[in-house]
């Protein structure tokens, strides 16, 4: 079993893999993202309240998701690199880390421009929104971490332990900043959970969490892969498809 | 010029964007999560095509090299 | 491997040594602990820092937010936990910095005494010196801010356990950047997050009893969070050291 | 203690590997090797500071992994500084050391008085020159009641009796079945000493 684990963790075996089926992954995400976002935007009903600022909802609500799903994925990749040292794993959380405290703060901005309409004003100290702020903390932590240490070995094992930390305080965090805003606003509505929508409302959101989920894929995927070349550039295979691509784009070039 | 889908919520193409007054909110936050999006995806392959093309620099110079050597 | 021949001067049989037998779990504890107590009552003149500056920055609020009573009482339960925190955190990077200096922390993680144990030891020690200190002082701020009566009592029980919380805490954060040169801006971003419920609960029961209700349900929460963390911080900064150790 | 096939790897890039070697009661190996050979590196590997990428220790015939308190507390290591509190007396340094690691019930001051800093028991550290405080970390070794000393450029900052006090120890400590690892640029002139050169196992790719 442990040649196969092993095999597993290769940065190039994945890198081959990854190679060949990445861009159906792309044209998958295209896809979903195109239909979502116009039947989101065109074809759902106007929510009665909010009106149309509502359709900002087919960004923040899967965002929100993956960005707590991207710091357990991270979290994983960590404890992988730190428990069986296999080094790929450290790739992707290095991936993982930054793309995840971007979806975070693309959570939290378009939460900000949800606001304005609904509420008047771009901040408001909801529960979910603060708790989306604490893991742009934790993430931010993660990611200032990495790039302080010198040696990369080190910064991975420090990172992995991090996340870890990190993700065993998630729950308490979130737990005790819901606590914390039914303490202080409790008559305001609930925010946190989606409104109990119209099924042609909800339809599209399905949509658009699936091509968010593949999207994160695509990206850390992409990410993976370019930190594979860069960590492994002294080796052969690296050269040679540097290489090989250097034939092709020279075959194109003169052919023009 | 109006294009009926059938279920297609707005009436006309304007109306769509003008989104029922909330226009700057709407495409303002698509508007950056596309931004957000594109770079997330263009980045690592920048940062690929600059890795790669260091290597070639790399043996294109160690070719130059032995080639000088070798004469 | 050339496995060089041995000399005729050691030839003549070196009989095995017994190895030695382990020493008590807690004796490395006790050990540290006494050690960094004596440590720090070396450096006294460092001792006052966390304290002087937990007065002083509470001192500056009714400075800046203005004298009314009124006010200031609605503020004082918030803001002392925060200076609270703050105090703690602003002592927590020289938790090992000074021992990786010197090499001695080298000697802690090579030594057979488990390493969770001496990092608890060096927690404790650290907030006998910063974290107790700060939570005496606390009522003198609470007088300073016009923090009703009924307040004291749980400002202080909260302290006590928040403070400690945020000793241990800190303390992953520290090990974590105790090998950067400029750790301290890095630290505080670290452990920033985990401090967040430490600080709800903790100023909510001070508010609570001040309003007039029952600081339980708050402090039993703290109380958990200060359990969970004294759980989980040892064990974790002892990876840290290890991990972190390399730079 | 024997090491087998220990490699190491700093950031994919590798330092040595294929790096085997034993040592036994009454045995002295001296590492050698240019700076940046990975001198520190392997006494660190060895001192289980730091975790070889791969390669094996095995001590007193069992692996380490299994037995790391029992191997901790059979050993001593010097690293490049002296390991100890410069607030603190020589006296009180010991103390806090002699609590980690099984120690004789010899008195500290003795130990004090072997290493030629008598009278300076109860000094702060601080104000000792960087020789005496080397000094102070060789008195935790006769102290110490470990049978495996590491000891990372023990020879640094020290004067010439110091290094005849240093050989002393060593010959003695070998005599009663002692092993000793060490790392000098300077030869010992001690019969017996194996001398490992880290250059044989350097990886240059």
């Amino acid at each position: 079993m442990w040649r196969w684990f092993h095999r597993l963790g290769s940065p190039r075996w994945f890198y081959q893999t990854s190679g060949r089926w990445l861009p159906w992954l792309a044209v998958l995400t295209l896809a979903l993202l195109v239909i979502g976002t116009l039947w989101g935007l065109a074809f759902a009903p106007e929510d009665a309240r909010q009106g149309n600022s509502f359709r900002i909802i087919y960004i923040h609500v899967p965002v929100s998701f993956l960005a707590l799903a991207g710091y357990y994925v991270m979290a994983v990749a960590g404890a992988v690199n730190l428990i069986w040292r296999i080094k790929l794993a450290d790739m992707v959380m290095t991936a993982a880390a930054p793309l995840g405290a971007a979806l975070t703060f693309l959570a939290l901005f378009t939460g900000a421009i949800w606001g304005k309409p609904t509420w008047g004003t771009y901040w408001v100290w909801d529960a979910r929104i603060t708790s989306m702020l604490v893991l742009l903390f934790l993430y931010l932590g993660v990611v200032v971490l990495r790039n302080s240490f010198s040696g990369r070995d080190t910064a991975g094992k420090a990172c992995a332990i991090l996340a870890l930390v990190g993700t065993v305080n998630i729950p308490i965090i979130y737990k005790s900043v819901d606590w914390w805003f039914t303490l202080h606003q409790p008559a305001t509505i609930k925010l946190s959970g989606a409104p109990s929508m119209h099924p042609d409302m909800f339809k599209p959101l399905l949509v658009m969490i699936l091509a968010y989920y593949c999207f994160y894929a695509l990206v850390l995927i992409l990410n993976t892969r370019t930190e594979i070349l860069h960590r492994e550039r002294r080796t052969a295979w690296v050269n040679d498809l540097a290489v090989s691509e250097l034939a092709v784009t020279e075959l194109t070039s003169n052919e023009q | 010029m109006n294009i009926q889908f059938d279920g297609f919520y707005f009436e006309s193409l304007a109306e769509f964007f003008a989104m029922g007054g909330h226009a700057t909110y709407v495409w303002g936050a698509y508007g950056v999560a596309l931004v957000v999006m594109v770079w997330l995806v263009v980045r690592p392959l920048l940062r690929r095509a600059s890795i790669l093309n260091e290597l070639r620099q790399n043996l294109k110079k160690r070719q130059h090299s032995l080639y000088e050597e070798s004469r | 491997m050339t496995e060089a021949l041995r000399t005729p001067a050691s030839q003549q049989a070196v009989q095995e040594r017994l190895p030695p037998e382990l020493l008590p779990p807690g004796e490395g504890f006790v050990g540290i602990l006494k050690r960094d107590l004596l440590l720090a009552f070396r450096h006294r003149g460092e001792l006052a820092n966390p304290l002087i500056f937990f007065i002083m920055v509470t001192a500056l609020i009714p400075i800046a937010v203005g004298p009314q009573k009124a006010l200031l009482s609605q503020l004082a339960p918030g803001m002392i936990w925060v200076m609270a925190l703050l105090g703690t955190l602003l002592s927590s990077d020289s938790l090992f910095q000074s021992d990786y200096a010197d090499g001695t922390l080298e000697q802690l993680i090579i030594s057979p005494q488990p390493l969770w144990l001496l990092v608890l030891a060096k927690i404790s020690a650290h907030w006998l010196v910063t974290g107790l200190p700060i939570t005496l002082a606390a009522p003198i701020l609470g007088l300073m801010l016009a923090l009703p009566e009924a307040g004291y009592a749980t400002l202080v029980l909260g302290l006590a356990m928040g403070t400690a919380t945020f000793s241990l805490f800190g303390a992953i954060g520290a090990a974590l950047t105790v090998a950067l040169r400029k750790g301290g801006v890095l630290l505080s971003l670290i452990v920033m997050p985990l401090y967040f419920p430490v600080l709800i609960f903790g100023s909510a029961a001070v508010q609570r009893v001040v309003d007039g209700g029952s600081a339980g349900a708050p402090l039993a929460l703290l109380g958990a969070v200060f359990a969970f963390a004294l759980l989980l911080s040892p064990f974790a900064t002892a990876a840290s050291l290890r991990a972190g150790i390399n730079g | 203690m024997a090491f087998a096939a220990l490699g190491f790897e700093r950031d994919d890039v590798p330092l040595f590997d294929g790096l085997s070697g034993a040592v036994a009661a009454g045995d002295i190996l001296q590492i050698a090797g240019g700076n940046g050979s990975g001198k520190t590196t392997l006494l660190r590997i060895l001192s289980t500071a730091l975790t070889a990428t791969e390669g094996s220790l095995h001590w007193r015939g069992i692996a380490l992994a299994l037995q790391r308190a029992e191997y901790l507390a059979d050993l001593v290591f010097v690293g490049h500084s002296p390991g100890i509190k410069l607030a603190l007396t020589p006296r009180e340094n010991l103390s806090w050391l002699a609590r980690l690691y099984p120690v004789r019930e010899q008195d500290i001051a003795e130990a004090l008085v072997r290493v030629g800093l008598a009278g300076l028991e109860d000094v702060p550290c601080r104000t000792l020159s960087a020789g005496q405080q080397r000094r102070v970390a060789l008195a935790r070794l006769v102290i110490a009641r470990a049978t495996l000393w590491i000891l990372d450029e023990p020879m640094t900052a020290i004067d010439q009796d110091g290094v005849a006090l240093i050989e002393e120890l060593l010959r003695a400590h070998a005599e009663v079945g002692g092993a000793v690892i060490l790392s000098s640029h300077q030869a010992l002139n001690i019969d017996g000493v194996r001398v490992l050169d880290l250059a044989e196992y350097a990886c240059h790719d």
